[in-house]
């Protein structure tokens, strides 16, 4: 089988945020998403994960590269300036390219 | 007079947490904790409604209904004082909105007090929640159409976040649980939701414990004006509560309860609609003040001063 | 006639779900409850083994297990006419499996109606658990063993997961408890295991109403033929559990709790089982049928007609 | 003589590990259930507490505490026969502390057999919580202090996880609230930590045979001498608590608890320390004795045993 | 200290497979994984995480490139059929080679 | 926006050792992190997760590439030789330099 080159985006940010995320994601027909609990430490203080309202969620999402450039930029203007965020992006091999 | 044990599991929280010990509560036991009390709360508040009738109880209900609309638009001014708009819009949220474990913590020092109030405050309870946060939507957008962040939601969502959120949702449906179910039909469910209230309450304070005791980092920075805020709101709010007590006949106990919910301030629905709403909003700032401050205030010192208020004016 | 209000709490969450609220009980919740649920039901079935005498109820406990191979056996065919193989087995497997909340709250409705049945029905609906499953896997597999998809277990593997799933276990382990330790040996345990089964099963409600919920997107896709299965079968299967209730000579509750049995589909224990067993089935299809469908309309509309039904052909 | 029903959950649990069925208990509900049973028990002795004045018992406990101490630097010295420093001393120490769960179910099995024994056991418990755990550190760095990894912490912060361990601070904890509270504040907290303290025990038992099942392994690796440690060192240590009891002057039922405790080992304070403290030490090792063979031994056959052993030298 | 390269081997599935997948890295001699409870959405779904049936989990294992990619490709052929499955592989660098 | 390439190091190891990796972080001044609850197989046996003392955590941190290698280096010496530990680094991208 041929591994193909794809970008995988990783965000990590405030559970509250995970309506407009999808939403976002939905919006611009990316078929596929991972997400995982966590909690933290960054600039906006700890999210200790043990309350409600402190609490991060870290997504996980495999692109083609533009898109999830596209994504990441427009997730940092939307969301960047008032919740805890932080993103990363990375290049992966995947074996099925027509799934990205 | 002798401490209410309720309280001391907040306060072996607190010390545990203080002390750095490795005690921790699964976030999955507060949730649930914090679903079994709303709903039990909300099913003992349909109960009254089922017992009485409602025609009887609705000019209180339109009164206490007028003091959630209230309470935010009389301190949003006094906090604008020192804060941009935003937080203080958010934290006259808070503040305007209620503490259902506050209220739990109230209901058990008067029971040990053999202070006895009317039944219907579970239900004045349910109609604090909600009003104060619409309000405080309101306040935190007021003239900034132009300027919102672009995250920020449109009002229908907002709405919808507000009326269903989690709280709400349990308050609400349990109260219409219990009204359509009646005494007859929740008694099959009395070992649960009536028996297991209190001693499930302690759970729940051991945790708010913790939690309070991991909130003391922003107590240290933000310092003195968090604590005067924390510490001001629920003296002068209680008085607002004592104030609609009165003009509803209550009783001692009942005028006890108005000015406990007046003081106390919401830790869980708020800060969930005030996040969505006005993100530019410090949560750090509410919630530090909420429930650092007011919430082991209102605890320790709060319940039992606003029964004395209470009391005095009552002329009990 | 009044809704039991166990009834109300999935109504609630199914509510909630559907106005997307944000009320969500955490996975470690629901998996408790279900852990005590099964284990509850087994040890009340165990009570009853070692109340009465084994032999005494043999005969009835072999037809009750002849049921449960004949119902997928009967149903196969039918969903053939429209569905692949492995679908139609593995639809089958959940409809002659049964759902153990589903009983619970037919339980529960008879005793609010006042209408007695004979105690050994919950050694039954741990006897219909597995048989099903197992004719399922038959099923899905005749005939295709060249082909199978090299995922798929062998049969070792396969009766041992079927055998030893959690549901199973659970049930088993609380029949044997319960039989072995007797009235007296439970007893301390009565607290939780009795007092507490009822008002448990609120909360597990409410979460299944947020589940099914959350089903709607595969009906809204499944449309009419879900909405079909769904309760058609249950329908038709309620009519072979009553015939098997009159010929086992069971009172009219005896014979309701047999329609219901039959008409109920696992959830739990089913869709576990054939998801390894046969991994070419779509689960979205029989989970959507038998939870997002069957589930509700049993709760809601099935369990007094068939109570209806049975008192009709008992002339009760 | 009948199986009491709370071993009965344990038995289910293991032969569900060994039979690797697929149940699964969440973690959540782990830690939930063991900070429940600690609260539960420190609420108890402090109940004691309140009752008796604290001079009476104050030679007892002053014994048990000399206990704690001594069993360590007992066994140590045996086990270096064939271990490590570190092994030696964090096996030493977990035998030296107390299992909670092997206390509860000796109670209840005195409970069952209708031997009263002396209230203050559960102090005891409390009491023997600790001491070990520092004798063990002390062990596993004498005459290392220039050898000790970086890793190791230093004394004031490894006395503070000693002391601040979360089963320390919820049993002193319960201790101090059962105390302040008294019977009267307790009564409305019966119906969760006394009432379930039974039933809730089955629930613990049963994860707590899956993880022994899981513990099987090391077991079968390090075979032969982990079994005879887990083995013997229980009934070696029996009859130093008995012993004890003897000199305390306790009843048959309390000689016996005396002994329980002496032959139990920690498995939730002492593995969560010893890390910590003494990380060159292998947890597969004493946790496997500790747990995997200890733990069961102690459950089925060595309460009964321990039980003889008393009656036969209190002559009773 | 030195560092190595190495291939990470990521697998987003079922749960229902962890049994299935954790036999066949022992039965390759594969000496170490980690495990993260996930959920998500992909061409099979939503898969929420707050039901038994409709939960995911994220492997991550670390191994020479070449066992790595034969792992995914034997995974992609196994299951990737029936379940729903993502995999995705990246190079990374740890300190003892010894050890993958 | 311009990505910047910094380096991303993922730790796994025993849930015990939070607080004195997070010591460690400060004493650094590292500004953020992010922490997961995992379980996991090693040279150290299996962790289970279902367990206090058998439970493991991930802990993915961004830095730029010299502070991320040399953590990894000081956390492999102060706790490798006594803790169940797996450590790797690889290369991402993220949006604001300053933040790393
Ligand atoms: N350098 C970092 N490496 C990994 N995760 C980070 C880093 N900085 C922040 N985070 C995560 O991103 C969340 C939001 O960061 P911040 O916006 O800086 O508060 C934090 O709660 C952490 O979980
Ligand atoms: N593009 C993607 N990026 C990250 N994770 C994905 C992606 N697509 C699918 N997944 C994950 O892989 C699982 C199975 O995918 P699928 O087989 O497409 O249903 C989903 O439930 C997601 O958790
Ligand atoms: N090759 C690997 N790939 C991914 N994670 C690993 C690997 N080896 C070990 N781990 C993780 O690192 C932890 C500690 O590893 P060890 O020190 O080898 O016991 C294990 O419990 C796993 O969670
Ligand atoms: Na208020
Ligand atoms: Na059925
Ligand atoms: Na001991």
């Amino acid at each position: 089988m041929i591994f193909h080159t794809r970008t995988l985006l990783t965000i990590v940010t405030e559970a509250a945020l995970e309506n407009d995320l999808v939403e976002l994601f939905h919006a611009r027909k990316l078929r596929g998403w991972t997400i995982v609990e966590a909690r933290g430490k960054g600039d906006h203080g700890e999210q200790h994960g043990s309350f409600d309202a402190n609490h991060n969620i870290q997504i996980e999402l495999i692109a083609d590269s533009a898109a999830a450039e596209q994504l990441a930029e427009t997730i940092q203007q939307k969301f960047g300036g008032d919740f805890a965020l932080v993103q990363w992006l990375s290049d992966v091999r995947v074996l099925r390219a027509e799934k990205f | 007079m002798q401490i209410d044990p309720v309280v001391l599991f907040f306060l072996l929280g607190l010390g545990a947490g203080l002390a750095r010990s490795d005690l921790k509560l699964p976030s999955a036991l507060y949730e649930t904790l914090s679903v079994f009390l709303l709903l039990a709360i909300g099913i003992k508040g349909g109960l009254e409604l089922a017992k009485q009738p409602f025609l009887a109880i609705l000019p209180q209900a339109l009164l206490v209904l007028l003091m959630g609309f209230l309470i935010p638009l009389l301190i949003y001014p006094l906090l604008r004082w020192r804060l941009p708009q935003v937080d203080a819009a958010s934290i006259a949220a808070h503040y305007g909105s209620v503490s259902v474990v506050t209220y739990a913590v109230g209901v058990a020092y008067l029971v040990r007090q053999g202070v006895s109030h009317e039944s219907q405050t579970t239900l004045f309870l349910v109609l604090l929640e909600m009003p104060a946060l619409v309000v405080g939507v309101v306040l935190a957008r007021l003239g900034r159409s132009g300027e919102t962040s672009s995250a920020a939601h449109g009002w229908g969502k907002l709405l919808h976040e507000v009326l269903l959120g989690k709280s709400m949702v349990l308050l609400l449906g349990g109260l219409a649980i219990g009204a359509l179910a009646g005494p007859d039909g929740i008694k099959p469910l009395d070992k649960l939701y009536l028996d297991l209230f209190k001693p499930v309450l302690t759970l729940f304070l051991l945790e708010m414990g913790l939690v309070v005791a991991g909130k003391f980092g922003i107590l240290r920075r933000e310092g003195l004006f968090l604590a005067a805020v924390g510490i001001i709101l629920p003296l002068l709010l209680s008085w607002v509560g004592i104030g609609f007590g009165l003009m509803m006949g209550l009783s001692t106990g009942g005028v006890t309860i108005l000015g406990i919910l007046a003081a106390s301030a919401s830790y869980i629905a708020a800060p969930a609609a005030m996040r969505m709403a006005v993100p530019q909003a410090n949560p750090a700032l509410s919630l530090g003040a909420a429930l650092g401050i007011t919430f082991p205030f209102n605890l320790l010192v709060g319940i039992p001063l606003y029964h004395r208020f209470a009391a005095f004016v009552t002329g009990a």
